[in-house]
């Protein structure tokens, strides 16, 4: 697989510095590989920061800025962070109030992020972290990893940075987060793997008539290869495991997202038949997102991301947010 | 022979090579069961532990391993720059200020290591994680030094151990890390972290030789 | 290759669809395949149609929106739309000061709008077309088809769309609009082509070490097969044939596109690399626009747009715009 | 045999049948030097001008010919759409009110497209595109009737020039359409517009004979 890069090794860098020319918004130190908020931020904002393996563009980096996160910390190609990287991250993002450490769950990112919290504690920051864990497609148990944290990343992100903005204190922005984490489910689909720069080959090969069911964001297998079929069928079984993990009533927010590698038009032709099914069980499709937010490179396929709406989240919802990625509001 | 600083430098610069050398190998591991990055992971961890070493000068053994594990979990990322970085940390910390340590201590410093491992991830043996390759590694390390055996001994059955466990790790079904979300497709694949842990530990059979 | 659709013929209708769901200030005819403004505009604006054929998503439906596009008709994949559609847009866009066509330069587009705006002009409706043709990649002559419209069609759009909003009569309007579009050059190289539905595989081949150079947006060769190289040099390609054929020199608004494959990552890296070398040839890019506006489904590649600014197109491309796909100001 | 209502609808139901089972190879040819979307034009036009003429019941062949280039206008798009659309339409027009034309009036509608695909797409011959098909053909046409051909071998003669215009297409340089975007690379291969012309000659030769 050709890749427009210079070389594997110098894949953030390069992308790094690219995202700091485009958008003035943003500050990018290169050196620490951390990208923050470029304006001012109200003192005494309580700072949120995220951050992981790189290649899920636009997650994080792309939700820098009002209304979502004040600092990222992308690690190498699909590889959490480092320690001290996320300490620069979260001493970039405090503002006095504390910083909410916003981490999705791999054993990874839980432990470099963990290392982190620890260095910023002896640096007198206070930091609560939230674990994302929103993928219905993995078994949750005490005695394993439990479930990975997807697509609902982008949803706590987007409220809690709400939240944040309004002036809450650290321990309610944390409790709302971890809210919006348990009313979020996600499921995906993958009919081609991405390429990792460093593979150079997709990280597991599909025949013409063959997808995988419940991926992850990782170009991992799923839990189980299905049989290719017509995307009201796809999107229906993504919406029955999510259905069947946790009821989906009343109003939604939904995401419907690409991987990376297919087409918007095929994105929104999927996103018509999820509507259908969630009206066809009587729910309401309130809020939406149709697009690549939390990609896997170059991977073929779609995740689908639901969350039940109450007041408070939808006001959040639609309360302005500025950053490269999501944009509305101001 | 003693553990000193030669050696501990000496086991890091092998372990280094050896990860190298087979880098693609525990990528294709990860791959198959992950995410594909345990090879880059592993060769820009030891890397960093070997700069580490190099930039610190450290005077004792332990300090080349706390070193070597500073450098680790500053540079790798993933699950397994913390775990082999704190890993090495407290194997480093385990062996005090002696300038020579005895297979006795050396015996300490890897169980401190399992225990850093177990501790941060959670994991028990059977979950198909590098503790499958550690655990008995440790367990026959220990055997040997009460059987009278010296440290090139016991380091050669902890990597005979390490490998006999990571060949157990391929019926298993992965509890822990990322192979965990394949559930029973886990299972037929050694598990990446229990491959380069035996490569580390042969590596220390062979230093020790 | 598989499509995540339902049918090949059933991809724009069901696209539609979802473009109507999640987008609440459009307004979706599926009946006439035209996508217009909810909401209300200004009366006596001069609206603006563009339109051609799909595949090329956000483009052009998704730059339906206060201060770009009032109405698009997007035809089958990769086939302008027919008259009669085009006429159903242009009067959805209709305010009572004429309408601008906005046609991308091939014969079918070129064609199918002017037989609508015979049909438009029969229905009193005055109609101004306006061609582009930026495609730096493609000789242009009298003798031949001429060069191919493509990035600069977004610009165009948006800098049109914003001195419609200010008021701007037809005849000001359709000069802007060739004014940016002479003032802008593409070009676009692909790495792997993309899979229309209806043919199932994709419309060229390429070795590992192969990349078609000077391609256009319709998965079609390019104008010379070439060996693949880092980004560096790729687009150091694209940006020599831009600058011969017209010179890059002081501010330059800039869109490194993706070509709908390609991950975001990789643009950022190839972006930074135009930056280098625009800022190596003495020049600025003071605007700019990194990711995925003007597609050819999932091909893999990208495309660069260059456009010299002056403080007029400067200022019409700050002025607020809030479409699906581009939105700030507002 | 006259070119009458029934002749006509046969012509475009046979046009419609043969460019159905030949889409796929159209489509190729558009692949190779366009955008691989000729075969599903036509395809799409051809049913769309048998429904405009199932729905308007003509009465004269002239009227067959103008619903068909009604539907196909308002259906196909692309450039093939607006082309083979007002050729048809003008063809038609051409017929004027005859309810039986002769091969004469025929040979004079073939010029009538002819005259409107040149003035809507700007091309000449020799530029690889339908004209290369269609110019010889009304020529031939022509030619056979003024030797006292009828109408059947007319369209033999129409069918064979166009066939032979067709393969005149591939050492050319497109100089029109989407095919001239690729300059030289598009010498060595059949125009797919010249391709469904011949086809469709080939239809009339058919039905008439
Ligand atoms: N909780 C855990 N406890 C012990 N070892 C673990 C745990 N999680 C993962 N590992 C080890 O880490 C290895 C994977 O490391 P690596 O691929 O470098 O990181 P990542 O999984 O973040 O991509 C696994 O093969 C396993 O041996
Ligand atoms: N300007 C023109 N004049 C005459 N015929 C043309 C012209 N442009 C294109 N064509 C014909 O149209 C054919 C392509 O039609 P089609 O693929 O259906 O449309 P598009 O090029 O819009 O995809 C070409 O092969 C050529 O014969
Ligand atoms: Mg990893
Ligand atoms: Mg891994
Ligand atoms: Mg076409
Ligand atoms: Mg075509």
């Amino acid at each position: 697989m050709k890749k427009l890069i210079n070389s594997p090794d110098s894949v953030i860098a390069d992308a790094l510095r690219g995202m700091a020319a485009a958008h003035p918004s943003l500050a990018v130190d290169l050196e620490n590989r951390v990208v923050s908020r470029a304006g001012g931020v109200m003192a005494g904002k309580v700072g949120l920061v995220s951050g992981g393996g790189s290649g899920h563009e636009p997650l994080h980096g792309g939700y820098v800025g009002y209304g979502m996160l004040d600092a990222a910390a992308p690690g190498e190609v699909y590889t959490s962070p480092v320690p001290d990287q996320i300490l620069a991250a979260t001493k970039a993002a405090d503002h006095g109030s504390g910083v909410l450490h916003i981490v999705k769950n791999y054993t990874g990112d839980v432990l470099n992020f963990r290392m982190a919290a620890e260095l910023a504690e002896d640096e007198d920051i206070r930091v609560v972290s939230v674990v994302t864990n929103d993928d219905a497609a993995v078994e949750d148990s005490t005695y394993t990893a439990g479930r990975r944290g997807v697509g609902g990343t982008v949803f706590v992100e987007k409220l809690a940075g709400a939240a944040a903005e309004e002036g809450a204190d650290l321990d309610t922005v944390a409790a709302l987060a971890t809210r919006v984490n348990e009313a979020t489910r996600s499921f995906a689909i993958a009919l081609h793997a991405g390429t990792v720069p460093a593979a150079g080959k997709p990280g597991f090969d599909l025949a013409e008539n063959e997808v995988e069911l419940g991926v992850g964001i990782h170009g991992e297998p799923g839990r189980e290869r299905g049989t290719m079929q017509p995307v009201h069928d796809l999107v229906g079984y993504a919406l029955d495991v999510i259905h069947a993990d946790r009821p989906i009533a009343g109003d939604q927010l939904v995401m419907l997202n690409g991987q990376g590698g297919t087409p918007l038009i095929e994105l929104y032709g999927a996103f018509a038949e999820a509507v259908a099914w969630i009206e066809g069980h009587g729910g309401t499709v309130a809020r939406s997102l149709v697009g690549n937010y939390i990609t896997s490179l170059d991977q073929q396929g779609f995740s689908i991301t639901v969350m039940s709406l109450d007041d408070e989240l939808l006001r959040l919802w639609d309360a302005p947010v500025s950053t490269p990625a999501l944009r509305w509001g101001r | 022979m003693a553990f000193d600083v030669q050696t501990a430098t000496a086991w890091i610069t092998a372990s280094e090579a050896v990860v190298k050398a087979n880098e693609a190998r525990l990528t294709g591991l990860d791959a198959a069961i992950g995410d594909g990055d345990h090879g880059a992971n592993m060769a820009r961890g030891l890397a960093a532990a070997l700069a580490n070493i190099a930039e610190k000068e450290p005077a004792t053994p332990g300090d080349v391993l706390v070193a070597a594990g500073r450098g680790i979990v500053a540079k790798t990322g993933g699950a397994s720059g913390p775990l082999y970085g704190t890993a090495f940390r407290r194997a480093g910390k385990a062996l005090g200020d002696a300038t020579e340590a005895t297979a006795e201590q050396v015996g300490d410093a890897l169980e401190a290591a399992l225990t850093a491992i177990k501790e941060l991830g959670g994991a028990a043996e059977g979950d198909k994680t590098m503790v499958d390759g550690l655990a008995p590694a440790v367990a026959a390390f220990r055997q040997a030094v009460a059987d009278g055996g010296d440290l090139a001994s016991a380091s050669v059955a902890a990597a005979d151990a390490a490998e006999a466990g990571l060949a157990a790790t391929v019926p298993l079904q992965a509890r822990k890390g990322r192979a965990s979300y394949l559930g029973a497709r886990s299972v037929g694949h050694e598990d990446p972290g229990a491959a380069s842990l035996a490569l580390i530990l042969r590596a220390l059979a062979e230093v020790t030789a």
